[in-house]
Formats: C-alpha cells, sequence, structure tokens
C-alpha cells in the first residue's frame, strides 16, 4: 500500500499555468516560455512520480508549449512589432488569449466564493406550522378514517427511510470523501473506546469509497503509530487498540 | 456596543429560536446582566408596537419569543388556507398518525421521527382533544409524554389500542388496493 | 388600508411562511397591484436596513424572505450551532461561474474555458439544484444547454442575474485590435 502526498492541486492546465506565471511574477503578456514551460514540465513529472492523476488535459499543455517554445526559437519569427502577417503572430497569442479568458471566469469565481461566505452566514426559519390558521372551528377530523392514519404512518416511516438513503447518497456524491475526514472520524471514534474491532469499522450502509477510506485511514494511523493492530489467532477478527501516550505514560510510571 | 446593535441582534436571536427563548439564554450569548436584557426587551416590546411591526414579542415568565400578530390573523389565514383543503392538515395527520402508534412519546421524538417541529400540530392535537399528556420522561427537562385519548378511539370506531392496524396490513392494502381490517 | 398597515401585514406573511415568499401570494392575500407589492417591499428592504433590524428581507427575482443578518453570524452560533453545509469546491465554482455569465451554454463550451472536463461538477451543481437544462442546442447530438436557477441566486445572495459582480477584462488590445504581445 503506497501513501499519496497531497500536493497542490490544481483545477486543469490552466489554472496551472496560470499558477506559475503568478509565482513568477512575470507579465502575461511576455511570458518567459523557455521558463515556464521547463517548471511545467516538472511539475507534472512530480505529480507522475507521486501517482497523482495526471489527465490528457495537462500533457495536452505540455505538448502545446513545447511546441510554442520551438517555435519561438526559430529566429523567422522575429520580427517587427508592427509586422502583422502571418508569420509575424506571436507564438504565445492563442495561449495567452485563453489564460486571459480563463482569468476572467476564475476571479469572477473567487468572487462567487466571497458571496458564498457571506450568505452562508445568513439563516431562515422554517415554515410555521399553520394548522392553527386554518383549522378554526373545523369538525374534528373530518373525512379520515383509520386508513388515512395508517397511510400517514407509513409516510412518515417511508420517509425515514429513504432520508437516511439519501442521506448516504449524498455522502458518495460529495466531491471527495478525504482520508483526512475518515482518519478524524476513526480517531474520533477510537480515542473514545480505545479499542474497537476491525470489523465493526464498516457499517454496513457504508458506501465503497467510504470504505476504501476508511481503511487507508487505519493503515495511515498504524503507519502514524496511532493505533495498534491485534488478532488472537487466524481468522479471529482484528482489533485496533488505541495508544494514548498519556495511558502509556502512566503505564510506564506504575510500571 | 450599543443598545441598538444589542436589540438588532436580540431580533435575530429571536427569530432563529423560534420557540420562547429564556432571559438567561440571551444574558449568556450577550454576555449583559439578566436584568438588562429584561429592560431591553420591554423596550422592544414598545418599540414593536409603536412602530406597528407586522411581528411582536411575547414575554413568557423569563422567555421572550417572536410572533405574528392576532389582528393579522385572517391575512395570514388567506395565505395558508387556498393551500390547504379544510380536513385536518397533512402536518397535523401525520403527527397525530405518530403519536397513536409510537404512544408514549415525547414532542422531540415526533419532531425527529418527522424532521420538522410540530409544536402546533400537537397543540391543535390537544385541542381537539385526540391526544393528551400521560405522562412525563424522567430525564432532564421531564419532558411531556403523549399518548391517544379515549376521544380517538371513539372517533376511529377502536375499542383498545391494540385494535390500530399494523404497518404490516399496509403491505397488503399496497397488493390488494383494499385494507382489510378485521373490527372486533 | 394604509401603507403603513400593508407593510405590517407583509411581515407577518413573512415570518409565518419563512420560505421565499412569491410577489403574486402577497398580491392575492392583500388585493393590490403586484407591482406596488414590489415597489412596498423595497420600501421595506430599506427600512429594515435603515432602522437597523435584526432581520432583513432578501429578494431572488419575484419572491421575498426574511432572515437573520449575516453580521450576526457570530452571535447566532453562540447560541445554535447552525447546519454546516459544505462549501462548493473551487472547480464547482469555476464551473458555475462561467455558466452564470455564458449562459445559456454547453458542457463543451465549459469545458473549452476551463481546459479540463466538467462532466463531474456540473453534475454536482445540477444535484444541488444551482444548475439545470435550459434548453437543447440545435445542433448535432442535441448537446444540453445550462443556465442557472433562483437557487443559485439565492445561495449567492443575489436579487436577479444582473446583479452578478462585473467580469474584469484583463484584455490589453494595441490600436488595430491585436493583443499586445511583447516579443523577447
Amino acid at each position: 500500500m503506497e501513501y499519496k502526498v497531497v500536493l497542490e492541486t490544481f483545477e486543469g492546465p490552466l489554472d496551472l499555468l496560470y499558477h506559475l506565471i503568478e509565482k513568477n511574477k512575470v507579465d502575461i503578456y511576455d511570458i518567459p516560455i523557455a521558463k515556464i514551460t521547463d517548471q511545467y514540465v516538472e511539475y507534472i513529472e512530480t505529480m507522475q512520480e507521486l501517482d497523482m492523476n495526471v489527465t490528457s488535459e495537462f500533457l495536452v499543455m505540455v505538448a502545446t508549449l513545447l511546441e510554442i517554445k520551438s517555435k519561438m526559437l526559430l529566429p523567422a519569427t522575429k520580427n517587427d512589432d508592427e509586422n502583422t502577417d502571418e508569420d509575424g503572430v506571436d507564438p504565445r497569442e492563442e495561449l495567452v488569449l485563453r489564460l486571459l479568458e480563463y482569468k476572467k471566469y476564475k476571479t469572477a469565481a473567487e468572487e462567487l466564493k466571497n458571496k458564498e461566505m457571506v450568505q452562508s452566514k445568513v439563516f431562515n426559519k422554517p415554515q410555521e406550522e399553520i394548522e392553527h390558521f386554518i383549522d378554526g372551528d373545523q369538525p374534528k377530523l373530518e373525512g379520515i378514517d383509520l386508513k388515512d392514519l395508517l397511510k400517514a404512518f407509513s409516510e412518515v416511516m417511508n420517509r425515514q427511510k429513504k432520508y437516511d438513503e439519501e442521506f448516504d447518497f449524498h455522502e458518495i456524491e460529495r466531491d471527495e470523501i478525504t482520508i483526512e475526514d475518515a482518519i478524524d472520524e476513526l480517531l474520533h471514534i477510537i480515542s473514545k473506546v480505545k479499542k474497537i474491532k476491525f470489523h465493526d469499522l464498516f457499517k454496513i450502509e457504508y458506501s465503497k469509497v467510504k470504505i476504501v477510506v476508511t481503511f487507508l485511514s487505519v493503515l495511515e494511523l498504524i503507519r502514524l503509530n496511532t493505533i495498534t493492530i491485534h488478532q488472537e489467532r487466524n481468522f479471529d477478527d482484528i482489533v485496533l487498540i488505541y495508544k494514548d501516550s498519556k495511558g502509556d505514560k502512566t503505564e510506564e510510571l506504575n510500571g | 456596543m450599543d443598545k441598538r446593535e444589542i436589540k438588532s441582534i436580540i431580533e435575530g436571536l429571536l427569530f432563529i429560536w423560534g420557540e420562547p427563548l429564556l432571559a438567561s439564554d440571551i444574558t449568556e450569548v450577550l454576555d449583559i446582566k439578566e436584568n438588562e436584557v429584561h429592560l431591553i426587551l420591554k423596550e422592544m416590546m414598545n418599540d414593536f408596537n409603536y412602530n406597528r411591526r407586522g411581528l411582536q414579542i411575547k414575554q413568557t415568565n423569563n422567555s421572550y419569543q417572536l410572533t405574528t400578530r392576532a389582528e393579522h390573523f385572517d391575512w395570514i389565514s388567506k395565505l395558508c388556507t387556498p393551500r390547504n383543503d379544510k380536513k385536518l392538515s397533512n402536518a397535523a395527520l401525520e403527527t397525530l398518525s405518530i403519536i397513536a402508534y409510537k404512544q408514549p412519546i415525547t414532542r422531540m421524538e415526533v419532531e425527529a421521527l418527522r424532521g420538522v417541529k410540530c409544536d402546533r400540530s400537537i397543540n391543535t392535537l390537544v385541542q381537539k382533544e385526540l391526544v393528551k399528556e400521560v405522562g412525563r420522561l424522567d430525564k432532564t427537562g421531564r419532558p411531556i409524554l403523549y399518548g391517544t385519548t379515549d376521544d380517538f378511539l371513539q372517533y376511529f370506531g377502536l375499542t383498545s389500542l391494540e385494535q390500530l392496524p399494523q404497518l404490516e396490513d399496509f403491505t397488503k392494502l399496497d397488493e390488494d388496493g383494499q385494507l382489510e381490517l378485521e373490527f372486533d
């Protein structure tokens, strides 16, 4: 099992390119293409070494950068600034235009993020129960029989079930279930109970992703020496034991 | 923090809380003295009336609650009514069914099942004498346990609660489109 | 009925309703014209701000809702732990901003702008009901056109799409309309 280091992630090849331009504090209208290309390639290689998912889009960008780099090395393109004929077009132009267009929406996205933050601090209240405005002097339970009562109850129970299912569904659909989250959750449980059967960690309703991430978090905690595992006999359930640092010390003192 | 700001915050707190909010809770949040809280709330109650606001603050012992005004009842009924039949609302029916099947049960438990506040619909049911307090739970706050009344049984023609149809019967209903109940 | 009374009733209606309330519903209850409803609500929004009320009225297209104020967040958190909704990822935000400004737009066009696949983030946005299908492009494959929803406006506290922050244009063009690039 290998451990994946979380590297700064980029939303795509343009995002990475934009980041490099910002980091190097270079003018977007005058990108030192050789330097930026080298850094870009270096980053992609690191990603590959770390077995991160390098999507084809990143590789396409590498090709584009290398092509621009080679074109710029040709002395033929070193024309007068005023020259606008085909040969005189800066090979970087198309890329720069794409970057500028991308930057427009990236900036807008940042503004939306600010608005999201503000708005997340605003609350509304649920609708008031309104029957007390409509019941007035209605006769009791007009037109309702046992069947309606049973149906209402069954609907509540079904909704409850559905709600549980939906809840899990959303958990799966979330963008990321991070190992960090799973580690936190596992630590929270195990620091309380001190000892837990491996089997008990995996609730039946867990999604596949959640199971995998939970498993990874177990491995990570073993690696960090936060927990140890224990198995009495073959085929026995594996037991995870929390290594409470304070607890260890007390034991040492007592011993 | 000036008084206007304090009033403003208290209004937000009452709004979000919905139910009667203890002055001591406001005291804790704002870190001001409790008698000051009472004084400010008295002022707010006057402000609300003076400005003919659409809401009012109701005091009950040491709690305060934001509510609509009684004189707006007709308008609010007009807003709510077209969306509902004149029958017992679904909310009340659901609440009644939960209490019937799960009694004795606290309001909190009913709310957990329905996923929304149920104080109003429980009040309605109590008023209609279909539901009543049958005891208290031996727990912090000693919450009220609700159960159904004799009127409830009578209305549905049941001799006892054991005669309530079970959920499995409902599955039968699904299949046959009809529910076979065994009365007597 | 004078305007103050109308405002008072509307406040009560918004309070009871909780969720965004359509201007047309208010129109129906009060039997006044819809544009008058909008005018009065605009005034109420100003009144609320001017009087530093603890609540505010939020408009989303044709609906109005009573909410707390963002600046009271810390105080309200002290009283009750608000539900911590997960924020959108950067990828989703980028995709959403492109759809918001360029709608109606196809997935392919979004992807061309972002330089990456966007099916996952579009799915997330559709599921969160921030984005929806608004039509089909009359082209091979009849690709889906996406646009934003009312929930989108509400989520970001915008009254309408016109309130989207102005897009900044970073392109520097010379007199000939050519991109100004400096050759090494």
